[in-house]
């Protein structure tokens, strides 16, 4: 297993090590980015040692919005953690609390009625929608293109988080699933707003093409950056459009066909190269991809219950035992593993959050590369920092 | 060639420049004081206890029965039973909660007390200008504050609060059925149980 | 009467003179000069700062700032009235006295390139027979200020920050003065006034601008970028790249010597227009025979107003470049630019006027322009890529 | 000798004397840079207004930053202890105050001192040019290969580098 | 490929590695094989890269924290009582020991199946607390593994980098762990705000 021996951390050391060697000590200049910079997607820190310009170690630092998650929802009922999941990936809500319903649901072998699906796909991919296109806001905004971008993004963004509010009563922190289905029905006009909304992305998606595709600095600054190798990226856990973007064809909703996934003809986009611009461009395809899946899903959207009946909001206490649910959201795959012990309360509450993990080869990417680098490299990672630090 | 791209993305910020004079769908912006969008129907802040009629003591729904402190995430919710009761809208002896606060600066909208309620006691207030100068205490609210009429939550929620009224109207013809019932028996009447509604089914 | 007009300003000021005793005479026709200098270009600063939010803001599709006064108008004067009125922190370890020098001299050293810029027909503050080197002599003087500010703030980003800036400024002080170069070769002077005159003649309606020519316009497209890099502004604006380096070398100054590296950026800003406009664009001479009647100094205000508002058009569209490719873009792109484009300049002085000269000279402008811009992408091998798709 | 002339001078004088004394090297070179900027007065204030302007821009914006950019790359900026002895400084100074009484006699007694100047001619940009173009074309040229010479060397110094770091 | 399966195909292909199926009751039946210490490090190289499973993709490692629990058996045991054998019921109380128990959750990128799930247990919860890290096999592992290190004190051996990832360097206690006690202090953080100041020096005085 040659190739296994690259995908160590050791390996890092190694490279900074040859990096360095014929420099001293005093050469080296330290810097600790974060945890207040304005780059760093929030609290988050990576301790940076240069030669010149170039990275040749870093650690990246998490833990500043720490607040025990996993013992808040050991403390609290199935039902109550529901809301605290929407803090974990904020951008995201919609998707953590699927994720979250998906393994009570695996865990209590709860059904969900066919309307209620149709819904959760409908949420998750719009959620899909203005993740990504807010993700490569950022990381343009972060390669120094004051704002234009973001504000593209923003612009997109705001319409589908209105959807959101008038569904949900909330843009960003959702709270919307349930065991057994989803909290309320789509209100009147609801799905007409919802077509025209997605209808203008695709508009918004080629205006975003003219303005950077071909840009030469966006090429020149992300491509052949971070490049990411298949084995690193399957050994590390890297999942989500990292992970397709180093050509590894791993998307959670075709494997597992979780929900309704298998009725929707869409394709996974794959890089080749599993570099910045690779993973930049991944996310602009996937959108599109998400869009034929919304198009899909809101022409065959059935009427119907959206609860199933047997679930119960009040007093939920699931067999003992355990289960772990899984599903792609857009960071990558966010899973939960839940033990129970028959109680009211899960005995055990794991999140296995996508960019805590995908953190992990941060420094392998980085090592060589500019300082101005690390930070298209970590925007192009992904990462929110209540979902690393919970 | 070299500055294709840059040329294509300067044509691209200036298609947006001279759009956003004329198009509104380029020109989000609500400038917020002055204008203000509708509030969604589903919008929700933080909770309010609805009563009937016009005394908010008399008409208060809330039975004290502490599910939502229970239930409640972040445990915002702080009830003391009375020790007395009082007759409820079917005329039923119930208790009332003798304190009934909320810390407003702790709750986080996130609606699971509405859901839990089996009295239809609890709904989501969609008021959000709140701020105040004092830290500690203008933000925990008693039942006083909380106490918000039924009108209102149907000038908020009229779908919602349509439904509330069917549910409620159900129960109170069942519960009249049983008094009927127990009448013609003419044997003591049992202490009337409040069905629980399944009221995550809501629409 | 559009001739009185025009010289309005001078008039005035020999007036004005006139009217004090000789002993002072050539002070203060001196002070004449500099006041308004002095007082314009920062008012200038102000409108500009409110122009680019609003502009910028126009471009991301939002409104800009439109709270302060008529429109947002009035917004640079709450701005300064908050940065005034900022406490001003020095960090413990700085070098105090060079950390309050620094920002002081750079201004100082923005203001003087002022001096030589013809604003309006006879309205220059110094007409030196060297005008144009003087320019770019304090020019270079900022970048010593740069480093005074990086340096004494003892911070590591500042350092990397200054290190950057001096890096970048030194690197495309060289296309910068020889992209001017031609235009000296052309106007066979070093005088700025004398530059202009040279290009206020008009053949026809059209004037003798010196963009006008295939070694002007390249040179006017080398100078400009050139100078976007000089005054710190997108694409090149790596120095205070707040992604990277928080504020890069000014990051440990608040209040108002915040405000002054603010100005000194704004004015550089200007300074370098202005003279881009005196190099290229016929100065304070209207672009079209018939328009002289409007007065000249609106003319050269007119045209720096659109050099502003391309920077800010720039600014809002493209992200910033990495330091190693700013600096590969200067030594290997800009500077083989510029050389090639002196020879131009020189094989056009020497071939008599036709077509064959705009012919052979603009193949000299577009073929190394072809051919290094395609050999700058391939060495990196930028490229749109396509994607695989699997099911 | 005129107030411009005395504020130079006094400047001049006052930024080599601090270049000499100061202990960090940084200040050091800012005083230096002091001193050419004074140098650049005198030219400009003696008429030579290209000579003046050359001054500040190869010594201020070059030169001063070439010496800050060594500084910073090959040490620390602030040095270890004095070692000057006091032996070595009094005997310093007394040199040096010899040799300058001895210029100065040398200056005063020479009739070079006491004959009247011709009033100073009018140099334009053009007659330098046309100077450096025709009588010194040869100096200029060989100056430009000394100097592309110099910037081959340092190219190749800097690539070797490279290599032996990879 | 049922548990038992893997289960045999581990113990033939790793002469002497136990390998203990634990059962899982829920309706999500996903039942998952307990590893010895001693052979871990090769069944999950096994898995990982020799077997039909092609196990290449750790996705979730979980720490979980089981307290010592009393568990009471019924026996019925023969008794003198008052002079007469007696069969008597007695409840007899016995205390299993407590363990911290990491869990990995084990998928394959190339044949795209999963989940499999392997167990570890230490021996105790003070202690005996020391784990075989599978970091050098699945890098996917490095930060959680170091988040349990953080949350709950499993030492892992062999991890490259086992540091505290979300709790600052220097806390004492591992706060996963279920008899954590909270300092209770942190709500008062010293702030310009006198009264919070005094509550806050009323607080540490009483602790």
């Amino acid at each position: 297993m040659s190739s296994m021996t690259e995908t160590t951390s050791a390996a890092n050391d190694e490279r900074s090590r040859k990096l360095t060697a014929g420099i001293s000590e005093g050469q080296l200049l330290e810097v600790s980015m974060g945890p207040h910079h304005p780059s760093t997607h929030g609290v988050f820190r990576m301790d940076v040692v240069l030669d010149g310009e170039r990275v040749v170690k870093l650690k990246p630092v998490v833990g500043y919005l720490h607040r025990n998650h996993e013992k808040i929802g050991e403390n609290n009922s199935y039902l109550a953690s529901m809301p605290y999941t929407d803090r974990l990936d904020y951008l995201c809500s919609l998707t953590n609390n699927w994720a979250y319903a998906l393994a009570v649901e695996t865990l209590a072998g709860i059904d969900v009625p066919e309307r209620a699906q149709y819904l959760r796909v409908i949420t998750a991919e719009l959620t899909r929608l203005q993740n990504h296109s807010s993700v490569i806001g950022f990381l343009v905004q972060d390669m120094g293109a004051s704002g234009t971008p973001l504000m593209y993004a923003f612009r997109e963004r705001e319409k589908i988080l209105d959807l959101f509010e008038s569904l949900t009563g909330s843009r960003m922190m959702c709270n919307y699933m349930r065991f057994g289905g989803c909290r309320i029905d789509l209100p009147a006009g609801w799905l007409d707003r919802a077509k025209k909304v997605v209808a203008g992305f695709p508009q918004f998606l080629d205006e975003y093409e003219n303005l950077l595709g071909t840009n030469e600095i966006l090429m020149a600054r992300t491509q052949g950056i971070g490049a990411l190798s298949r084995e690193l990226a399957i050994n590390a856990g890297v999942t989500g459009p990292l992970l397709r973007a180093s050509g590894v064809n791993y998307d959670i909703r075709k494997v597992d066909k979780y929900g309704i996934y298998d009725r929707f003809d869409f394709k996974v986009p794959l890089g080749d190269n599993g570099d910045v611009y690779d993973r930049y461009m991944i996310r602009i395809l996937e959108m599109r991809e998400s869009i034929k899946i919304l198009d899909q899903a809101m022409c065959d959207i059935p009427p119907g219950p959206i609860m199933d009946p047997k679930a119960k909001i009040r007093g939920f206490r699931p067999k003992a035992g355990e289960a772990y649910g899984r599903i792609e959201a857009p960071k990558g795959e966010l899973g939960f593993y839940l033990i129970s012990d028959g109680s009211g309360n899960p005995y055990r509450y794991r999140v296995r959050p996508p960019s805590f993990v995908n953190l992990t080869v941060l420094e392998d990417m980085c090592i060589g590369n500019y300082i101005a680098d690390t930070i298209a490299i970590l925007g192009s990672i992904d990462i929110v920092l209540g979902e690393v630090d919970r | 060639m070299l500055g294709e791209g840059i040329v294509r993305g300067l044509a691209e910020t200036a298609r947006n420049f001279l759009g956003s004079f004329v198009s509104k769908e380029r020109l989000t912006t609500v400038q917020f004081p002055e204008e203000r969008l509708p509030q969604a129907e589903a919008a929700r802040d933080f909770p309010f206890l609805v009563y009937d009629g016009e005394d908010w003591q008399a008409g208060m729904r809330c039975v004290a029965c502490q599910i939502c402190e229970k239930e409640c995430p972040p445990k915002c919710i702080f009830i003391e039973k009375s020790k007395d009761k009082k007759p409820d809208a079917l005329g039923r002896a119930q208790f009332y909660p003798a304190r009934f606060d909320i810390d407003v600066s702790v709750c986080m909208s996130c609606q699971i007390c509405v859901e839990v309620c089996p009295f239809e006691a609890i709904k989501m207030d969609t008021a959000f200008e709140l701020s105040t100068d004092d830290r500690f205490g203008g933000l925990l609210w008693d039942r006083q504050k909380l106490a918000l009429s039924d009108a209102h939550y149907h000038a908020i929620h009229p779908t919602d609060a349509a439904h509330t009224d069917e549910l409620l109207a159900a129960e109170k013809a069942k519960a009249e059925a049983r008094t009927k019932a127990a009448v013609a028996k003419a044997s003591p009447a049992p202490m009337p149980q409040p069905p629980a509604p399944a009221a995550a089914n809501e629409p | 009467m559009t001739e009185t007009i025009d010289q309005i300003f001078v008039i005035l000021k020999h007036w004005l003179v006139g009217h004090v005793p000789t002993a002072v005479e050539p002070i203060v026709s001196e002070l004449l000069s500099v006041v308004p200098i002095i007082l314009l270009f920062p008012l200038l600063f102000a409108l500009i700062t409110v122009m680019e939010r609003k502009g910028l803001g126009r471009i991301q599709n939002r409104y800009g700032p439109n709270r302060v006064g008529p429109c947002g108008i009035l917004q640079p004067i709450a701005d300064g009235i908050k940065t005034l009125t900022k406490e001003n922190i020095v960090p413990h370890s700085a070098d105090k006295v060079v950390h309050l020098l620094a920002p002081l001299l750079l201004v100082m050293a923005t203001f003087l390139g002022y001096a030589v810029l013809p604003v309006g027909r006879n309205m220059v503050a110094a007409n030196m027979d060297a005008g144009v080197l003087f320019f770019f002599a304090v020019g270079s003087m900022t970048e010593l200020s740069v480093f005074m500010a990086g340096w004494s703030s003892r911070n590591k980003y500042s350092l990397l920050g200054a290190m950057r800036a001096i890096a970048q400024m030194i690197s495309y002080e060289v296309p910068l003065i020889l992209s001017s170069v031609t235009v000296i070769m052309a106007a066979g002077t070093l005088s700025t006034v004398s530059i202009v005159e040279q290009q206020s003649g008009y053949t026809g309606i059209f004037p003798h601008w010196f963009v006008f020519t295939p070694w002007g316009f390249a040179g006017f497209v080398l100078f400009m970028i050139a100078a976007t890099a000089e005054s710190n502004r997108s694409p090149f604006d790596l120095p205070e790249g707040e992604s990277e380096l928080i504020a890069g070398y000014y990051t440990e100054y608040s209040g108002f010597k915040f405000a002054l590296f603010f100005l000194a950026e704004y004015l550089g800003m200007m300074s370098i227009s202005g003279m881009a406009i005196t190099l290229f664009l016929g100065g304070w001479a209207a672009p079209l025979s018939f328009l002289t009647w409007i007065p000249s100094y609106l003319w050269f205000f007119g045209k720096l107003f659109f050099f502003i508002a391309g920077f800010i058009w720039i600014r809002g569209t493209l992200p910033r470049l990495r330091m190693d490719q700013l600096m590969n873009f200067a030594w290997k792109f800009m500077l083989p630019m510029a050389l090639i484009n002196l020879v131009t300049a020189g094989v056009w002085r020497f071939m008599p006027t036709g077509i064959l000269r705009w012919l052979v000279c603009s193949a000299m402008v577009v073929a190394p322009y072809v051919l290094l811009g395609r050999g700058f992408m391939l060495g990196k091998r930028l490229e749109k890529r396509t994607y695989r798709f699997a099911d | 000798m005129t107030l411009p002339f005395t504020i130079i001078a006094a400047l001049t004088i006052a930024g080599a004397v601090a270049a000499m004394s100061l202990r960090n090297l940084v200040h050091c070179v800012l005083a230096l840079t002091l001193a050419f900027a004074g140098l650049a007065g005198m030219y400009l204030l003696l008429g030579a207004q290209f000579v003046g302007f050359a001054q500040i821009l190869v010594y201020i914006g070059a030169i001063a930053i070439l010496t800050v950019f060594a500084i910073l790359l090959t040490r620390g900026t602030e040095p270890d202890a004095f070692l000057d002895l006091p032996s070595a400084w009094v005997s310093n100074s007394v040199i040096v105050a010899a040799v300058f009484g001895v210029l100065v006699w040398a200056v005063h007694s020479s009739p070079l001192s006491r004959r009247t100047l011709p009033p100073p001619p009018q140099i334009t940009v053009r007659q330098i040019g046309f100077a450096l173009m025709d009588r010194f074309v040869l100096p200029l040229e060989v100056i430009g290969l000394l100097l592309t010479a110099a910037l081959i060397g340092a190219v190749i110094l800097a690539m070797h580098e490279k290599q032996a770091a990879k | 490929m049922t548990i038992e399966q893997v289960q045999s195909e581990i113990q033939s292909a790793i002469p002497g590695a136990k390998v203990e199926i634990i059962l899982n009751p829920s309706p999500s039946a996903q039942h998952s094989l307990l590893l010895d210490h001693e052979h871990v490090l090769a069944v999950a190289t096994y898995l990982r890269d020799v077997s039909e499973l092609r196990l290449d993709y750790c996705s979730n490692v979980t720490g979980i924290d089981w307290l010592p629990r009393e568990k009471s058996e019924k026996v019925k045991v023969k008794n003198l009582v008052e002079g007469v054998e007696q069969e008597v019921e007695e409840v007899h109380k016995t205390v299993v020991p407590g363990y911290l128990e990491v869990v990995y959750h084990l998928f394959s990128v190339e044949k795209k199946h999963g989940p499999v799930i392997l167990r570890l247990r230490t021996e105790d919860r003070a202690a005996k607390v020391h784990l075989p890290s599978l970091t050098p096999i699945w890098r996917a592992a490095e930060f959680q593994e170091r988040e349990i290190f953080d949350l709950y004190g499993v030492i892992f051996d062999g991890h490259p980098d086992l540091r505290r990832i979300l709790m600052w360097e220097g806390f004492v206690d591992h706060p996963m762990r279920r008899d954590y006690v909270e300092p209770d202090d942190y709500e008062y953080e010293p702030t310009p705000h006198d009264h919070v100041l005094q509550r806050s020096r009323e607080e540490s005085g009483r602790h």
